[in-house]
């Protein structure tokens, strides 16, 4: 499983990609990635919002995730 | 002749907009461009530097594009966001409409640009002398 | 830099009007461009034709100018205003403002272009095939 | 004294402006020149509204007028 990191995010974890390999335990949903991310990297939980596109559509945290997905992390976006 | 024109490009030319969003049944043709400014609180700006997560971006700018023309009666709508680095005075984006009559375009207009502040995963970096700064990450 | 710019002119070229409107303190340019529709009322338009009172349309586009530049905090404004005979998409009109926030410039071009239909002494005739009709003559 | 014709005006008078005499009566005010017009064209009655300016400004009817000012018949205006 990979995730996608941008922005803010990218500078709080130091790179533009995580990846879970098959022995790691995988983030069943959302919300569970969320926790984890925000468990490992603190600053994550001083953003202004944190939000996660799986297959690149906003997704609320019930949603499951399988490795196949295409996930990313959206820190506040600031276009325009 | 396309409807919509949602692109994210390196260099935004303000030029053509006007040509590529007129239409024989528009009376009226509203276009909003955002551009660098030189200062953010008093402080001089260089740069700012846009990235993108791009096929997300375009899918929810086409989201935006195609709620306006459901909300508004509009012949065209363009919706064109720049990334990379950017001066002072250099366009960032680029959002319009054409439309039988002038307040469908302006209003459709601002909510392209509201909406698209809101939604698109497009995130702006200030690049002030000594710092910078992710715009709104934190509260 | 002219804060102002207020012209009536022959023909109208876009392609200029963001550079024009352009400013180092403006985060945001708002531009609305009228154009000749093809068809009024069901009827087929094959051109418009716009007379002036020049030296009165001048006055009055700048003072439409001037007040909006009280209203808001606008950085540039623009009003030019084309006469002669112009044909389908072509440009007859175009207003804009640049300001540091975007309310500023989408508030202004609205009132610009609503103010000049209702007070600057610029006349329309539109040609139809078999007849031509003054814009507003009658109720 | 003349009085300049726009867009239907010109229509209605057949000329782009209407010159008095010396020997004419000069209409005194906005408000005169507008019921001699309306009472020589009677066309000018059906127009949705009929103004006046006096040296390119918009006059209300009781702004009197001399010979050397500038004087317009504006008809309903339809810019944009």
């Amino acid at each position: 499983m990979e995730v996608l990191l941008f922005g803010i995010a990218k500078d709080i974890v130091g790179k533009s990609e995580i990846r879970f390999s098959e022995t790691d335990e995988l983030p069943g949903s959302v919300g569970d990635l969320k926790r984890l991310l925000t468990a490992s990297y603190p600053e994550f939980g001083k953003l202004s919002s944190l939000a996660v596109a799986v297959n690149s559509e906003y997704a609320t945290d019930a949603v499951f995730l399988t490795k196949d997905d295409e996930i990313a992390i959206i820190p506040p976006v600031s276009g325009g | 002749m396309e409807k919509l024109t949602i692109e994210i490009v390196d260099h935004i030319d303000s030029a053509n907009v006007y040509s590529e969003l007129s239409h024989p049944q528009s009376g009226g043709i509203c276009v909003f461009v955002g551009a660098v400014r030189e200062f953010t609180n008093n402080e001089e700006v260089v740069a700012l530097e846009f990235e993108t997560y791009k096929n997300m971006a375009l899918k929810e700018m086409e989201k935006i594009a195609l709620e306006a023309m459901e909300k508004w009666e509009l012949n065209k709508v363009l919706i064109r966001h720049a990334v990379g680095a950017k001066k002072v005075e250099e366009p960032v984006v680029v959002v319009g409409a054409s439309s039988a009559h002038r307040t469908a375009c302006f209003e459709a207009s601002r909510f392209l640009i509201d909406t698209l502040k809101e939604k698109v995963p497009i995130w702006k970096k200030e690049i002030f002398k000594n710092k910078s700064v992710w715009v709104s990450a934190h509260p």
